[in-house]
């Protein structure tokens, strides 16, 4: 054990702090669930990608820079402490490019990486279906092999960035009266083709944060398949381990909320001395967000030594969301009568984020596998309790 | 000692529910949130057609003279159907400071025969909100300042709208001048009677807040019983069940807290205040759990749009930090409960006839 | 609604007052798991029937006073605001004997009753077996008619004040392959009976709370079954509603704790100054205790005009059984290193009744019926969602 | 930056583990309970053959001079398996004074071998603790008086005995005179070392307290498993599950932060004080919800004097106060976290470089 950064971190910490100070836009981006700002978030993906900082593990001809795991939370604790945007290519760059990795042929690979490593092609996922939400093996969109196409027809939704996005990625069902998680495959497929259409579906703030991708007939090149006829599953458990765990919500980001929520408090005195447990809560946020680093930093050594995810990302997807609602309860208490006001409210005097953050919070115990979900994966296969 | 209700307070509030089940279904409240103004005059129509508008008028001002008692069941309902009107302050508050005030006769004639026909809105500022509610289709507003009340018409104010996460909340950042003409209540009985504003302000939300804390739950229990999962519905799951019942736990017991609060109001009984923000402490928080718990039963539905469910929660949201936020509620209630001379214990629940001094509040 | 005590019951209130100050022992009594501290509260009990006390709403006939439920509330209040003793005979009291009124024969009832209420017999609850423990319906102890007795043969577990009382009741399989809730008959034994053997149980504190009884071809007369043979599960559910619902545990207990609490924070002023969130946990508990309190009297007075107790004795039975642990770790955390210390320290310096207390609370969400079991009943029979 | 043990030291915490599961079995622990002492003279010889009676001593004298972190990997095996002994008190908190205490070298070559070979018990009185463990059977008493270190044998000082919830502690009010022929270190550098015993202290209850949690787990965990209800394992009900999948995931979140304070502690960093105390709070946390819900699955057994789970539950709730209580931790770290120099944020967690001033506590 060595807990102190070597000389090569401390560097690549400061060069990427150096570089985030020039270039990280002044003026906040807008939300990248209106086209404007989906323009915006998409332009700033480029920049980030010319100093390959859009996917820093990735090998350098991807698009990436090849650091390990440690250098990737080091260069997302520099990202999350200047403040910079968004990342609207999170699915494609967190979620899909791992399973890529692993399971995509080198045409594929440097097809898709490099495009989404500029923000080229922004992706979106497209795992839920109507009937299938936390229950991933209801699926019922098929695909059905007419050449060298697939032939796909279903519906998907709950997909995230689906309004604005370039490609998708999901399950379909290719095995014909196959069950379950059997005869399953995954596709990746552009939502400009024929046949596609999408309807957005706006979330708590009003605005479209995902989608319903309809799919009428439509055709998608048997190259676009990820992996095996039939092995989707398995490659999609892959992606839903690297969701909930490692990479889906960055340490730093709640490192940089509860340090938000240490100035806010700060910022009003009198609402920690007409009620103290907030200094309570601020100092729980404060240890939760230390202990969610912690431990990622743990699991990026282990896997640095050739380690494997477990049952333990279902503990990383509790525990993250459920500070995360945590902290922004906190704030939202802070702020007392003014919390109820819209970012653009005249009297919401510059606060409004907190409200937006606790509404995407509520969200947090819900996606990629509500935590209902990963609590039976931790009893089942953790604890190994039955079934 | 009775605590129930009797039968005519029961079949007023049964006949409330119906009416609201047919005028005020969710689609209609999204159409009125749609309008600038979030109102809409046939609703107060109706409302005023059921009595509501009159129900704490004097009979003398061709109102119906009912208590604080009957308005709790009122305000349970108008918060289960997340009513988007100032009936609470208009018919509950504006009424409450006019019956009142020692102001003059004829300006309770002017105002109060005008508020039971439903032909007036009288927007209230409490200094405790940091913005007043209504403020831009009042033809009165009664706003504080220095414990005086004093009266002015929208001509008089300079109004900004603030949008809140409720979208069926009208709010306004209220800028005026007081004088002298505007005055119409002195300081001194002033203090007295913005305090019972506050009380009944409370006590209006945290009924508001219950029928809210229903609504959800109800929301949630239909969404579980219908939505399957795994082949079976999302409502067979125990946790689903355990996350409902716990709501419907705190509901269970916030009740009763409530209901004594507003006859302890009602008396005047010295304790009101203590009871009045246990009342709302403990309806915010079956609120706020209500709100969790039916997000998560919902699933991704929980957190759109388009499912019903965002209304009553947002609302819930908004109304839990009016008239007083927790951290309020909870200093008041653990000023009784940790001071040297708190009678707590066995026997002193309904100890309305002792006098205990109620502790003050500077506002402003 | 009238909130205002009546002149009678204000005058019921200082005579019951009057008299406990002249007859609750100035000494505690040793704990009733003890054989003398059993003994010292079963003649405490025949005190207290020396005027109606013991059971207040009873019919005076049967050894009570024949109050309504309103006035027990007043008694209770008045009896733990003087501190008075527990009550070895709660089982018969509070659980069996409205059970007894609404089923028993006029000859049970004054057969059983007045010895009750002096003290003469105190009562055990027989309700688990070893294989049933919230599942009550799985009970396979067996009662075969012989004559004008039944033959008893089983076992029961967790049977409360059974080391030291004189009678039990429970139920027992009467047909033979019957299943669950189906031919059970509700029997009363004495304990004395040959054939039976009991074992103490040792709760946490070290003493004997409850017992294993092991019936071997016990020979129980027929007149001491309650109803009819077959019918055990309905009146077992309707004591069941009362020992989850309003007599199981009285409101004023808790008051009375949340008094004591907010007294021990009082008296430990660096405490609430080292941590001012304690000043929320009393405050809550003291919240707690007087919600707990407004709905048991809302609940007495519908029943007063004819009302039934339903699910909400199911949430009545969550509540209060959280509130009482919370309470205890409240004056955990208040006595914080001395916390540990029994009773009989030396350095406890008389603060070990609040380890008594939160070992005890620790039961509460487990007995008659665990908590999970109670919400199950809210979800199902309250909320209407599937089995 | 390497978050991982070495192989050495995960093979080490493998042979105790093997070690404690073969001799520490709730039989042997309810046995020592019973006798006067609470303490197996056997149990120590073997502790001793294991080496842990030398682990911090230095070679000079005899031991094997590890450091805190092979500790922590210990403690949390002593802690699963609620080992009565005041093996921490000697080897780990008194070897600390004894080897940083500017001392005679005589004094420490009459007590580091004795320590090492597990021929000695030393009691260490921290002013944190209102009574001290083991005393009575310790061949010697470290005690605090005014930030100086006393040195005692037990027949200068007057003991006694307070019997803990948890009856494999031993602890007894301590009264003696301190004079110059007691004292073996003036409070200058005192101070420092009783900050530095305090924080080790509070580091070996966090391990053992984790281990503890763990223990509690999988005896919910069998216990679940294996007693069945309405036709099933009640392991198999979702509420249970989920009570149990709870405590897994405070576990796991405490376990890196238990790991991180001892690495603090070990190196000096600035922080440590901070992060030893988040370690305390964060395993009294685990373990106390560990304690709870484990007891609610055990259903009635959990709260039997027979069930196992009780001798594991007892040391949870008495280690959770010792060392420093939460409300004593909580006040540490808020005391960092809330103060205006407070280097939050991300990149902070392991500025061990960075000089920051400890906020000192006053003992006594």
């Amino acid at each position: 054990m060595r807990l102190e950064y070597t000389d090569k971190q401390n560097r690549f910490r400061a060069e990427v702090r150096e570089w985030l100070r020039e270039h990280v836009p002044r003026e906040p981006l807008k939300s990248f669930d209106t086209e404007e700002g989906f323009a915006q978030h998409r332009a700033w993906e480029r920049t980030l990608s010319t100093a390959g900082y859009s996917a820093v593990t990735w090998p350098k001809d991807m698009g990436g820079r090849g650091t390990d795991l440690v250098e990737w939370l080091i260069f997302e604790e520099e990202y999350w402490s200047a403040g910079a945007p968004l990342r609207v290519n999170q699915n494609g760059i967190f979620l899909l490019a791992p399973t890529l990795m692993e399971y995509g042929t080198e045409i594929q690979k440097r097809m898709i990486l490099p495009r989404m490593a500029t923000g080229e092609d922004v992706w979106a996922q497209a795992w839920s279906e109507p009937g299938a939400g936390s229950d991933m093996a209801a699926i019922r969109s098929k695909a059905v092999r007419d050449g060298d196409h697939y032939v796909i027809t279903g519906q998907k939704t709950w997909s995230t960035r689906a309004v604005f996005a370039d490609w998708a990625f999901g399950l379909f069902r290719t095995e014909e009266g196959s069950q379950r998680h059997h005869g399953l495959t995954f596709i990746l497929f552009p939502l400009n083709l024929p046949g596609i259409t999408r309807r957005p579906i706006r979330q708590l703030n009003g605005l479209p944060g995902f989608a319903e991708i309809f799919m009428d007939d439509v055709r998608v090149p048997v190259a676009y398949r990820l992996g095996e006829e039939g092995a989707g599953w398995n490659i999609a458990m892959a992606t839903a381990g690297f969701e909930r765990g490692l990479m889906l919500r960055s340490p730093a980001r709640f490192q940089q909320t509860a340090r938000l929520l240490a100035e806010l408090l700060r910022r009003h005195p009198d609402r920690a001395a007409a009620d103290p447990s907030l200094c309570d809560a601020v100092t729980q946020a404060w240890m939760g967000a230390e202990a969610y680093t912690l431990a990622t930093y743990r699991t990026a050594c282990r896997l640095a030594k050739g380690g494997h995810i477990g049952a333990e990302a279902s503990t990383n997807k509790i525990f993250w969301s459920e500070l995360d609602l945590q902290m922004h309860e906190t704030a939202m208490r802070i702020l007392g009568a003014r919390g109820e006001l819209m970012p653009e409210a005249p009297d919401a005097a510059g606060t409004g984020q907190w409200l937006d953050g606790f509404l995407f919070a509520q969200a947090g115990p819900i996606y990629a596998g509500t935590n209902e979900i990963q609590r039976n994966i931790i009893a089942e296969r953790m604890l190994g309790l039955p079934r | 000692m009775d605590f129930t209700f009797d039968d005519q307070q029961l079949a007023f509030r049964d006949a409330i529910r119906k009416f609201l089940m047919v005028e005020a279904a969710p689609e209609m409240l999204r159409e009125v949130w749609e309008t600038h103004s979030g109102r809409s005059a046939e609703l107060r129509g109706k409302l005023a057609d059921q009595g509501l508008t009159a129900l704490s008028v004097p009979e003398e001002f061709g109102g119906i003279g009912q208590t604080d008692l009957d308005w709790i069941l009122v305000h349970q309902e108008l918060g289960y159907y997340a009513i988007p009107d100032s009936l609470t302050d208009t018919a509950y508050l504006a009424v409450y400071l006019l019956n009142n005030m020692p102001c003059d006769l004829a300006f309770k004639r002017q105002w109060l025969p005008r508020i039971a026909e439903g032909r007036a809105r009288v927007a209230v500022g409490h200094p405790l909100n940091p913005l007043v509610s209504d403020a831009e289709m009042a033809d009165l507003l009664l706003l504080w300042h220095d414990d005086e009340v004093h009266a002015l018409t929208r001509e008089q104010v300079k109004l900004t709208a603030n949008a809140s996460i409720d979208m069926s909340r009208r709010l306004f950042r209220v800028e005026w001048t007081p004088s002298r003409d505007t005055r119409v209540c002195p300081a001194s009985p002033g203090r007295e009677l913005w305090d019972g504003v506050l009380n009944r302000g409370a006590l209006a939300l945290s009924a508001q807040l219950l029928g809210l804390t229903h609504r959800m739950l109800d929301l949630g229990v239909d969404h579980a019983a219908q939505r399957k999962q795994f082949g079976k519905p999302v409502g067979s799951f125990q946790a689903v069940k355990h996350h409902l019942a716990d709501v419907a736990v705190k509901a269970e017991f916030a009740e009763p807290v409530i209901h004594r609060a507003a006859y302890a109001v009602a008396n005047e009984w010295p304790q009101r205040a203590t009871f009045v923000s246990q009342a709302k402490l403990m309806a915010g928080e079956a609120a706020r759990l209500s709100a969790r718990h039916s997000i998560q039963v919902h699933g991704a539905m929980g957190y759109t749009w388009e499912a019903d469910l965002q209304m009553f929660v947002k609302r819930a949201w908004a109304l839990d930090s009016a008239y007083g936020d927790s951290i309020f509620h909870k200093q008041r209630v653990a000023g009784q409960v940790l001071g040297v001379d708190a009678r707590l214990g066995p026997g002193e629940s309904f100890a309305g006839g002792i006098e205990r001094p109620m502790k003050g509040i500077q506002y402003g």
